[in-house]
């Protein structure tokens, strides 16, 4: 297997997708003269051309839905937003259009088009560029939502997406391109909708996606020096929820913390524990808690920043909550 | 109207091809009139819910622009559409059982009087959100020009639409972009009860093509043929110059802005409405036939007897066709497992 | 008592608000010469004139945008959504402007605003007409999140939104407005963030907020005939959640549903329900369950669109639920 | 450039008022300059972290057009506001602390260099979202119509912000409602890595202003004296008779778009940057000076040495200042209670 950057297995599942179908293209600010403000589209101009790699003026819900009445016609849009912070300008076309074009219209019309881009938070870039939207998406019927944490996952989901005939939002991590990972040679793709266990664990499952998946990792290895053996699933695919695989791992641990990045009120996580106490609260030993963001708009200065962020730290201290053990110290 | 695009010819003789058309235009406006006063009947008597706008007096727009079109080009529109799909040759049946929200209807039931849409006549909808059908319509142009097809895309939207950023981000990358698009604007005065003066900075909105580098033209609404004509002239433009048009075609709605609007008393006067009935859309184009000995009494009764049977059938199919099955709510929300 | 329409209380919290402080203005399409879409602000503009209730074209992002630059002078403004549907386009001011201008400023900048409009679905609109995003704006820190079931909760509640130097999110139902109950007479206001309980009942808690109080209480009424007391408590306001009323409640009933008009992915009743048993998991007797609008887009045909909204028969099915009792027939 | 303002008089002799406006425009621009040259250093260092975006190039904008203004106008802008807020006349000390994230910076460390706040001069921030800020100009500018004042409000943005619907919607209202706002349009040629005429299908952009029946007008950014003019126009405009302007300044970065984006090499040359180098902005206010006899080496020396020491101050200051406490984090999300 060949080591890549999560950026460059998304550069190569854009290219592929390309390749393959002609009705795939991308769009977006920056996407093709530039190379991308984060370079995923490198070199896709000088292959493809300026027809299927366009530039956009900064005009997020025009250029959003130019893309939407494009998959309405039959193409496979890739829509890029620079960021998922700016999407918001586009919201009105992603959820009022997109997600609702084939059941308003009876089925008479797909949307199979893409909405990808960098969600959460950098390093220090203020309350305005730090915004981790999955719950809005996911509270969507009618979208998919996807936020890898790896590069292998980051190119079988998109290139999934992609040949998905339903809107997809798809979210990755500014913090996450440059991070590496074994990608499989050859074409694959990975199913959407499929939760991975990336770390096996015995006593308490953590659930996080996207870059919180570090965070759990880590936390699972300071867990490990306690002789508490953490699970970690990565949901991968925020809507549809793998409720099974979910359910399959805390009904085995019997316990579960939720890690995630977006802000607490009716987040991602609330949404997994629901599910969790609805269909196997006699499995539960222990109320199901979550480590978020803190419940403030993201500040700029680097400490408080951090403050603000999931830590192994945090989760680790919450499995032993969880687990009712008094922390080593 | 500064600018505007009028057409006064009144030809004596019309070769039998332009009388044919026009015969055509006459029924479909026609048609338009008496289904939507049939559909603001059914509204009132509980059998249509929802919101439900009605198209009356705007006829010759939708007939007039349609009549430019090739079949396979692209149409799409706001929530005012009833007209429009009539005029692209939606059935009055399926568009009627849509609004009794029958599973016949051209959505099955499920879109209703706004979200009227039909695929096998690139019918793209009718969309509810004010602006929202705009980019939409510039990407069915992308899609066009991206194929390679020389497929036009013509979209419709109310004047004070033109108010809102969609319509300005979309106007904007169709002139950089040179799409295949029309923008048709009809401005029939109101955006619900606010006056085009007091919503726009500036009235003459053609006028904001210019900030796009895109033609724009204002035409008389009231006159299918002035409303051809000039859809001709974009037709062109965007089919062979692959360039973008807005239309600003002038119009007035005779009736309240939805079914739950007065048609007067509010925000405009009984006489503003009467005095624009005087240049009726229907009654322009006919006296023009009468001129050029196209129409007579007889034929004008033939004509409303067979609109009428029309009609009548279409609330009939409407009003005995099954309701979707409840299994329906459930379906149409992601496309079929393994489609693709 | 005045037995007064939703409507009217909330006109009479808005002339009210505006006789008593000059700083308060409205504004929103046709809120002025055509007294409202929904005739929320009937007489208004004659009494105050068009400086303090204007009318604005359908720029719904750049009337908000007005609106939170005008908040941040120090003025008080009400933003009139014409329904919270169309507020998607304005969101991002919504969301990056007024909720974060505060905490961004290091608190130098207050935004003392009020977004209302009505929420949810009525009959019959579409998929695109009737939408209930309490759970988006709750998700945002800076935000106050208001939904008021009865007249006279809508007036005593406005009035506090208007007072309250924080942007206020203000929920109405349109099937609400014609709905009558007693209003107090003379000057009251209710506190923000306080729920309500608007049944007592020892078997059961309901908890529900806007329109979906009525389907409670019918609910109840259901219940009360198979001998189980359902308590039926209206949050009222979304943001902050009255965690204490809640628990304080499912404490005594040990059993707790909530109905909600949203959709289910990380709706309310998820962050409701984690609250709940995160604080008191072991006064559950039975998992915490939701009804909630069915999870598509609004179907138009009425028998649909009727399955699809959560009514007292689904309620009183998930109260026997959790009761473990078998349905009555 | 067509119709652009330029302003080419030459006098030799100059009022003492007027040579004392020169020389104060000329440390302010020389302090952005320089200042902005250290933040770049601090930010390469790691002491400045996340987007940083620098104003060389285009200082004359901000002093010709805050020159203009009175104590008690507002002022917003984009993210690009270093520059502004220093103009403005805040402290180049509580800027750079906010750029290090210090509890001394003007926004408490809290908002970091894209959203720089001081409220007792009423620059009401720094903003990031691209076209978020013209709505809340205009919106200063109806609360001061609204309250009777006669204060203007001012709004920067950056041209590829014409682009966006929030431009559209808050124009229009303004011209409108005849707000008494100035709308400053920092052209400066490219909107990250793309130039104007990919992303605007006009590349004039003063000439939207027509769309909203209001004065738009082209500037030559360069010359802080044609933007104090066309400024002062506008700002009579605004004051005496509540009527706003577009004002388009054609100004130049010679920077990356930000600390991550080179100057040049991708999407314009090394050779484009230089030529516009050749009309610095503090080049051709001094030549000017120079000319009337009132600058010279020694005191361009002086002026250097004053603005170094200002600027190695803030940055000592900046240094040494305190962190805020971790508890800020959750202050100032909502009001103190019971503020009101
Ligand atoms: C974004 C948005 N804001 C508000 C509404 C409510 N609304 C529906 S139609 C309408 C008036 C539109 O007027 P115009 O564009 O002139 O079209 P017309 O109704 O005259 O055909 C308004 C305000 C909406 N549907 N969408
Ligand atoms: C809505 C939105 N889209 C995209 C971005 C990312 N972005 C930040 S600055 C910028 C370019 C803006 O160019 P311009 O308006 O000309 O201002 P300049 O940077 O030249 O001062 C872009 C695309 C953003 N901040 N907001
Ligand atoms: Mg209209
Ligand atoms: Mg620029």
């Amino acid at each position: 297997m060949a080591v890549l950057t999560y950026r460059d297995a998304l550069n190569q599942a854009l290219r592929e997708e390309l390749a393959r179908d002609e009705n795939v293209f991308l769009m977006g600010e920056e996407v093709a003269e530039y190379n991308g403000a984060y370079k995923v589209s490198r070199g896709l101009l000088e292959e493809f051309g300026p027809m299927r790699i366009v530039d956009t003026p900064i005009a997020e819900l025009g250029f959003a839905g130019i893309g939407v009445g494009a998959a309405m016609t039959g193409l496979r849009p890739v829509i890029e937003f620079m960021t998922w912070n700016f999407a918001l300008l586009a919201i009105d076309q992603v959820v009022n259009a997109a997600a609702k074009v084939r059941y308003m219209s009876g089925g008479q019309i797909g949307c199979p088009i893409v909405f990808r881009g960098p969600g959460g938070a950098a390093l220090q870039l203020g309350a305005q560029h730090s915004q981790a939207f999955e719950s809005w998406y996911a509270h969507i019927p009618g979208l998919k939502v996807i936020a890898p944490a790896t590069p292998a996952d980051a190119k079988g989901l998109l290139k999934s997406a992609i040949r998905d005939d339903n809107p997809v939002v798809f979210m990755e991590g500014e913090m996450l391109y440059n991070t590496k990972g074994e990608v499989p040679e050859g074409e694959y793709t990975i199913p959407i909708g499929k939760a991975d266990r990336k770390r096996e664990g015995s006593d308490v499952t953590l659930v996080c996606h996207s870059k919180t998946l570090s965070v759990a990792l880590k936390a699972a290895d300071k867990l490990a020096q306690e002789d508490i053996s953490a699970e970690v699933l990565d949901l991968r695919t925020i809507r549809p929820l793998d409720t099974e695989a979910i359910f399959e791992s805390v009904s085995r641990t019997h316990r579960c913390v939720i890690v995630e990045e977006g802000w607490p009120f009716a987040g991602v996580g609330a949404q997994v524990a629901y599910e969790i106490q609805e269909n196997i609260f006699d499995e539960l030993d222990a109320p199901v808690l979550r480590v978020t963001q803190a419940d403030v708009p993201m500040p700029y200065n680097r400490a408080l920043e951090k403050a603000a962020k999931p830590d192994p730290d945090t989760v680790a201290a919450t499995v032993r909550k969880v687990m009712y053990v008094e922390a080593e110290s | 109207m500064a600018g505007t695009a009028t057409r006064s010819r009144k030809e004596t003789e019309v070769s039998e091809a332009t009388a044919a058309e026009w015969r055509h235009w006459l029924r479909q406006m026609l048609l338009i009139r008496r289904f939507e006063e049939k559909a603001g009947e059914a509204y009132s008597l509980g059998k249509v819910g929802g919101f439900c706008h009605l198209y009356i007096g705007q006829e010759a727009v939708a007939v007039g622009t349609l009549a430019a079109l090739r079949d396979d080009d692209y149409v799409v529109s706001a929530y005012r559409e009833h007209g429009q799909a009539l005029a692209r040759g939606m059935s009055a049946r399926s568009v009627m059982a849509e609004l009794y929200g029958k599973a016949t209807g051209c959505s099955h039931g499920k879109g209703g009087s706004m979200h009227l849409f039909d695929t096998s006549i690139n019918f793209m909808g009718g969309h509810g959100i004010v602006g929202g059908q705009i980019p939409l319509g510039a990407g069915f142009a992308f899609s066009a020009k991206y194929r390679g097809t020389d497929q036009v895309s013509l979209c419709y939207f109310g004047e004070a639409a033109a108010n809102i950023g969609s319509f300005h981000e979309t106007l904007n990358m169709a002139g950089l972009w040179k799409l295949p698009a029309i923008f048709v604007m009809e401005n029939n005065g109101y955006g619900m009860g606010t006056a085009v003066g007091r919503a726009a900075a500036i009235t003459d909105l053609f006028e904001r093509a210019a900030s796009y580098n895109m033609t724009g033209v204002a035409v008389d609404g009231q006159d299918v043929l002035a409303v051809k004509d000039a859809t001709d002239a974009a037709v062109q433009r965007a089919r062979e110059e692959s360039a973008p048009t807005l239309m600003e075609i002038r119009t007035y709605r005779y009736v309240g802005h939805s079914m739950s609007d007065a048609a007067h008393g509010t925000y405009r006067t009984k006489a503003e409405v009467e005095q624009y009935q005087q240049r009726d859309p229907i009654e322009v184009l006919a006296t023009r036939m009468r001129d050029a000995g196209l129409l007579d009494d007889d034929s004008m009764a033939e004509l409303e007897k067979g609109v009428a049977a029309e009609v009548t059938d279409a609330e009939k199919f409407a009003e005995e066709s099954p309701e979707p099955e409840l299994s329906e709510l459930h379906t149409d929300v992601y496309a079929p497992e393994g489609e693709s």
